[in-house]
């Protein structure tokens, strides 16, 4: 199946009437990596949210390829393909780093409780096991598949969520901050593994990251945002010479860094 | 590739380990069935009623331990399965009524009934979290208790009502059977025991099965991140319901256990104080574990049975209606007294100290690479 | 490999078990040729009381008493020249404890000299008649008549409300057209008493107010004020004790100043230094189917002198406990007695109709346990509360039956 | 029309006591997240102690020994016991309270069994007419004194330094001891309260027409629950509220149960938790209790 399109169109998003989106429009193409990039507060976090359904627009649309997802339940966006991980990280911390990705399978198996109960989950489980090892290789998790996923070191975490999303057999991939609080190293390989992964999966990808290196050296494309607005879209070379994205974000290293907007804490 | 070769040459290791737990296992069978020819009444009936108790505990521990939905609401639906069975299986006397229904069938429907019961609780479930779900299943228990004490032809009202004896194909699990095993009269304590200890063993099986499969790990998700798990694609709302409906008929078929058990149903054992039984059983044990669940629920029901029947060996602790310190109130005073060093001790419960301890004993080789 | 462990297991359970299975010790110990409890010196009783539940003071007092009594006879030289022994255990007023005791307890008792708490005869129920048990209880519902194996020690609480309207409408306290107002327990107690209560005041052209209550309500103003509201000029009440002062206290600061007679629990000692105990003083009675612990008889005297010696200054709770324990203990010895030449369960099950005129001085009325269908008396006393009465109640009325109460019906069963 | 008035009367007073409880048991979740299990045999000890000390040394030297005995426990019970369990591990912490209630009520029972100890207090007794209305002395008194109570509780937490700590770090724990808030004698501080709140309720509930202490009255507290979740679990305002409207409601129906007859017998008790469901329905974090965000 082809990487699908991804239409953002006019979407606003209020928290008890603070607008934390306004009229958001981008589009991302088939097979690209997409990054949103913005200063703290500026709402990518919300934008990402929006796309999978946890936070209600309050206006606009939201197409995947041609179904229109902007109502859709969270759960329900997942079974259409989309993946994603989180900027704080979320696991079962008690479970093994196997059971956190099998956890992935949802949307693909469907032993339900009954069946679970009367033995006959596991053939399908075996079968979806063996995929999720692979999955595990790929990204450098073989080792550590029987640990408690508590104990795992931060990077491994970071690995363990974006294996995960990719056990979803997703189509759309949504990356919140994939490389947070990795070293220089440990983010190159990850960047890498997300490019990797994009051409083996045939992927679209959007991601939301604050690592500039990272920013220029996988994306495609970047969309900019400021107080919940687009400010500046194109290439990354285009971006990175934007006079409204210098002065916003880039050039200016005195602004204040937590700014109190309305994506700190929605109420 | 390199996975498949080290299952490989793991295998033979592996199966020297488990051959002692294969052996534990079989020996531990071998007794449960060989008890009844030993024990007498008394330690059989407390291994019922522990019986009884451990099916509703692994029904909680599906419920809380996993799915994270605490309920204080447990001792309802083990209501509903005894009241249940009661009035199915009974027959008209007086001014209580019954169905008079085969037993096994009126076991069956018992247990669907908890099941709908806790399926018409679910929206309240879906809706709340942490504390608010606690104390509003707790109402269920009042309300529970008020409909126990008020409808008089079902329930028998405040002095409760009798329970038919369990039967199947015929052979009747009371103590009017004439069957003798090996010379040992098989009355209702002993065929209970079998009955009792196939349940269980079933019970277990399953809830292990779903523990260990795509519902379980759907709900620890969801118990540690609802919008993660729902990003994962599971329907939370669904999810929550259905651990819900599981756990209430865990609690119907500790209810229909509990009316076998007792053969009497009465309003006041099902009170708060049971519900709160049953969440301490399975902190004690460990949440989410089946084994734990279990294990709590035997020492929460055998404790102070047994104490009080060893009142006198026990220093400190007085006979029956001496003066001084009473053996069911020392029970208490031990069952409050080890709550509170386990959670200042083990907080994850049992079984986690177990598992500290088989790590510590564990063969340097079988340990897992770190 | 995984797959054959359950094959392994199961074959490994079977061999093991077919060979232990041979040596069963329970298959000759179960032998049924002596009857249990029975040995030539001594004769065991059984008692199921509650020791540490809500109920804990009562049955405390139950053992006691029934201590003292077991003593005397085996000071006396016992029963059928053998001593009696008592086997207690506590049950909490916890249905399955109580189940479990009893399994316990009854394979080494000939029967139950008392068995406590009604929810808990009614689970024992099946298992006393299969087991061909006697039991003696401290309850007093008419439905327990019927059985032979129950014994229910006088009249019973249907009967006790009839006595109490009638001795009402005698004193004056009530007249014709006059309401009653009938604050009652749910559960076998209370309504037991309110079928008396019915009966006896349409036999007495007087009009009926009924209020139902748990045994856990701590507040009962709601009922007190709905009988005030129904125009009652007296109050007959089933509650524990603690309730008894909660409608005492209320009664009196709803300003509905009437006399309240509750039955045989319905009091306590201590409630005599509660902030009730004028409103007690003044209004309250008991009606109550066994003797009184302050009466001037020699055998009550000599059980209260037992008491004094050996608790002092400290009073029973509740008198009625002390004496109807004390009591149904004689009248065990007496019904053991006629049976010495058949010392089984079957046996003191038949002795127990020939029981036909059993009484002790003052501590209760005339027994008469030939026909179990029927309560053993219909006889009550009247009390009222006396700070320096001993237990805190001095006579008012000596045993009487109404003629209402010897016209009445029971239905047993 | 009169004995209309007067259930409402007896039912704001008792929702009054209701709201004390509610009050400690939700300031002990603001500051800690320990939902409390022990609460109502704080509640029953701390009034056990008046009761019990009361003849020897009288009712008011008693009234503020059983507050300090109630207010120790508090105090122990987080310094020695909750001070021990990782801070985020809430359900150990409430498991743990379960712990300390039943060896509490297991002590209680075995000193209290079926007796009732007489509080002794000066109210006792005394009955005054208010125009048309009886009401027992307490209940005038309950009426003007807790909200006396309740609206220095109030100045406490509005105007001291310790209420603005205790403030801040219900509000937000990490941050608050960023600041420099002592975490630990503000949650310490908040067992005491507790203690203390009960052990008021708890006279209350024992005097007179209630013929004194006795094992019962800890079952009458357990309706704190209801009435805090109705409010919200964590707020203040709604303790108050969901007491009073718990009191109020379950007078009401107890008082017209003739009428209400098709919901059974003893319906007062259950009516609280059927509004309690019915509110939650409504609003799933009570009336006053704040919406938890997930936040990802």
């Amino acid at each position: 199946m082809s990487p699908p399109r991804l239409a953002v169109e006019e979407v606003s998003l209020a928290f008890s009437g603070l607008l934390a989106l306004d009229e958001v429009c981008f589009t991302v193409e088939p097979g690209t990596v997409h990054a949103v990039i913005g200063p703290n507060g500026a709402g990518k976090s919300s934008l990402l949210n929006t796309l999978c359904g946890i936070y209600p627009v309050t206006g606009g649309r939201i197409l995947l390829d041609e179904h229109e997802v902007t109502r859709l339940r969270t759960d329900r966006i997942a079974a259409l393909g989309v993946g994603r991980t989180f900027q704080n990280i979320v696991v079962s911390p008690q479970e093994s780093v196997l059971d956190n990705l099998m956890v992935g399978r949802h949307r693909l198996t469907s032993a339900g409780l009954v069946a679970t109960a009367l033995w006959l989950g596991r053939r399908e489980q075996r079968r979806h096991e063996e995929r999720v090892r692979e999955i595990a290789h790929f990204v450098g998790l073989s080792a550590r598949l029987d640990s408690t996923a508590g104990l795992l070191a931060y990077g491994d975490l970071k690995r363990l969520e974006f294996a995960r999303a990719l056990c979803l057999e997703p189509r759309l991939l949504i990356l919140d901050e994939p490389v947070a609080g990795l070293n220089a190293a440990e983010s190159w390989e990850l960047g890498q593994l997300v490019l990797t992964a994009r051409k083996a999966l045939d992927l679209t990808v959007v991601f939301v990251e604050h690592d500039m290196g990272v920013v220029m050296s996988i994306a495609d494309r970047i969309t900019v945002l400021d107080f919940g607005r687009v400010v500046a879209e194109g290439l990354p070379a285009e971006v990175r010479r934007d006079p409204i994205v210098v002065s916003a974000y880039l050039g200016a290293p005195d602004r204040p860094e937590a700014t109190p907007q309305a994506e700190r804490t929605p109420q | 590739m390199s996975d498949a070769t080290a299952t490989a040459a793991v295998a033979p290791r592996a199966v020297a380990r488990r051959l002692p737990g294969a052996l534990l296992l079989a020996a531990a069978v071998v007794v449960l069935l060989a008890l009844p020819l030993y024990l007498e009444a008394f330690w059989l009936r407390i291994g019922l009623f522990s019986m009884a108790t451990a099916v509703g505990a692994l029904g909680l521990t599906i419920l809380f331990g996993a799915a994270g939905q605490l309920s204080l609401g447990h001792a309802f639906f083990v209501a509903v399965g005894t009241y249940g069975y009661a009035f199915l299986s009974g027959g008209d006397t007086g001014h209580v009524k019954g169905l008079g229904l085969p037993p096994i069938v009126a076991a069956v429907l018992a247990t669907l009934l908890a099941g709908v019961c806790g399926l018409l609780f679910s929206p309240v479930a879906g809706r709340l979290r942490g504390i608010y779900l606690g104390i509003a299943s707790l109402g269920l228990v009042f309300l529970g208790h008020h409909l126990l004490l008020n409808l008089r032809p079902v329930t028998g009202g405040y002095d409760g009502r009798s329970v038919t004896p369990f039967s199947l194909g015929g052979f009747l699990f009371s103590d009017s059977s004439d069957l003798a095993v090996l010379g040992v009269p098989f009355g209702a304590v002993e065929s209970l025991w079998y009955l009792f200890l196939a349940v269980t063993a079933v019970a277990t099986l399953v809830a292990r099965n779903v523990l260990r499969g795509r519902p379980g790990r759907a709900f620890r998700l969801m118990r540690d991140n609802e919008v993660g798990a729902a990003a994962m694609g599971v329907r939370v709302q669904r999810a929550k319901a259905s651990a819900f409906v599981l756990s209430s008929m865990y609690a119907g078929v500790a209810g229909v256990l509990t009316a076998l058990a007792f053969q009497r149903a009465v309003p006041d054992y099902f009170d708060l104080g049971l519900s709160i039984d049953f969440l301490a059983m399975i902190i004690l044990g460990g949440l989410g574990s089946t084994s734990g669940a279990i294990v709590g629920a035997t020492f929460v029901v055998a404790l102070p049975i047994v104490l009080s029947r060893y009142a006198d060996a026990l220093p400190l602790v007085v006979g029956p209606g001496q003066d001084g310190l009473d053996a069911s109130i020392a029970a208490q005073f031990v069952y409050g007294a080890l709550v509170v060093v386990v959670m200042l001790t083990q907080p994850g419960g049992l079984r986690a100290m177990v598992h500290t301890l088989r790590q510590r004993r564990r063969p340097p080789y079988a340990r897992r690479t770190p | 490999m995984k797959r054959s462990r359950p094959r392994v297991v199961s074959a490994a359970a079977l061999a093991l078990a077919l060979a232990v299975t041979g040596c069963s010790s329970k298959a000759t110990s179960s032998s049924k040729n002596t009857t249990p409890g029975v040995t030539d010196t001594t004769i065991k009783l059984g008692m199921l009381m509650d020791l540490s539940g809500a109920f804990a003071t009562s049955g405390k007092t139950s053992n006691t008493a029934g201590q003292f009594a077991v003593d005397e006879i085996n000071a006396a030289g016992g029963v059928c020249g053998r001593k009696i022994e008592l086997v207690v255990r506590d049950h909490a007023y916890d249905v399955q404890k109580a189940v479990t005791a009893y399994d316990e307890v009854a394979p080494q008792v000939l029967g139950f000299l008392n068995v406590y708490g009604s929810a808990i005869t009614g689970a024992l129920r099946d298992k006393i008649s299969a087991n061909d048990m006697l039991v003696g209880l401290t309850a007093f519902a008419p439905t327990l008549l019927g059985d032979p194996h129950l014994i229910v020690v006088g009249s019973t609480y249907d009967i006790q409300a009839i006595n109490a309207v009638d001795w009402l409408v005698r004193e004056g306290k009530l007249k014709k057209g006059d309401t009653l107002g009938h604050i009652y327990l749910q559960g076998e107690i209370g309504e037991n008493s309110l079928k008396g209560s019915t009966y006896a005041t349409q036999q007495l052209g007087l009009k009926l107010a009924s209020q139902q209550i748990k045994p856990t309500d701590a507040d009962l103003t709601s009922q007190v004020n709905a009988v005030k509201a129904a125009g009652a000029k007296a109050i007959l009440l089933d509650s524990t004790a603690k309730q008894t002062a909660a409608v005492v206290s209320e009664a009196q600061a709803a300003g509905l100043d009437v006399p309240v007679v509750g039955n045989v629990a319905s009091f306590a000692a201590s409630l005599l230094s509660t902030a009730a105990a004028p409103a007690l003083l003044k209004q309250y009675y008991r009606v109550s189917g066994i003797g009184l612990l302050s009466a001037q008889t020699p055998a009550v005297q000599k059980l209260a002198e037992k008491w004094k010696a050996k608790f002092g200054a400290q009073q029973p709770e509740s008198g009625g406990a002390v004496v109807l324990s004390y009591f149904s203990t004689h009248l065990w010895a007496k019904i053991i007695g006629g049976t010495c030449g058949d010392l089984t369960r079957k046996g003191v099950l038949a002795a127990r109709a020939k029981v036909t005129g059993f009484s002790m001085d003052g501590l209760g009325p005339a027994l008469d346990l030939s026909d179990p269908a029927q309560p053993s008396s219909r006889e009550s006393q009247i009390h009222r509360p006396n700070k320096s009465a001993y237990a805190g109640m001095e006579m008012v009325e000596d045993f009487k039956v109404s003629d209402l109460a010897k016209q009445y019906q029971i239905k047993a069963g | 029309m009169t004995r209309l008035l007067e259930l409402l009367v007896n039912g704001v007073s008792l929702g009054l006591l209701y709201a004390l409880i509610t009050l400690g048991f939700v300031i002990v979740f603001k500051a800690t997240r320990v939902v409390n299990f022990a609460h109502a045999s704080f509640l029953l000890l701390g009034v056990y102690v008046v009761a019990s000390a009361q003849p020897s040394i009288g009712f008011g030297a008693a009234a503020l020994l059983g507050l300090a005995v109630a207010g120790l426990l508090g105090l122990a019970t987080e310094r020695l016991l909750l001070s021990r369990v990782d801070r985020r591990n809430h359900h150990a912490m409430a498991i743990l309270t379960i712990g300390l209630n039943v060896v509490l009520t297991a002590e209680l029972t075995r000193r209290l069994g079926e007796s009732v100890l007489p509080l002794g207090a000066p109210w006792d007794g005394h009955v005054v007419k208010l125009g048309p209305l009886t009401l027992p002395l307490t209940v005038v008194l309950t009426i003007v004194a807790v909200p006396v109570l309740i609206g220095g509780l109030t100045a406490l937490l509005t105007l001291t330094g310790w209420g603005l700590a205790m403030r801040a770090s219900i509000a937000d724990a990490e941050g608050a001891a960023l600041v420099g808030i002592r975490l630990r004698r503000v949650s310490a501080t908040a067992w005491v309260l507790a203690g203390l709140l009960a052990t008021a309720a708890g006279i209350g509930l024992a005097s007179f027409p209630s013929p004194g202490v006795s094992l019962s009255i800890e079952s009458v507290a357990i309706a704190a629950f209801p009435a805090a979740i109705i409010g919200g679990f964590d707020s203040l305002g709604g303790a108050i509220a969901g007491g009073l409207i718990v009191g109020v409601v379950q007078v009401l129906v107890a008082g017209n149960q003739d009428s209400l007859s098709f919901l059974g017998l003893g319906a007062g008790d259950v009516v609280a938790y059927l509004v309690m469901i019915v509110v939650l329905l409504w609003r799933p974090s009570g009336l006053f209790g704040s919406k938890e965000f997930s936040r990802v």
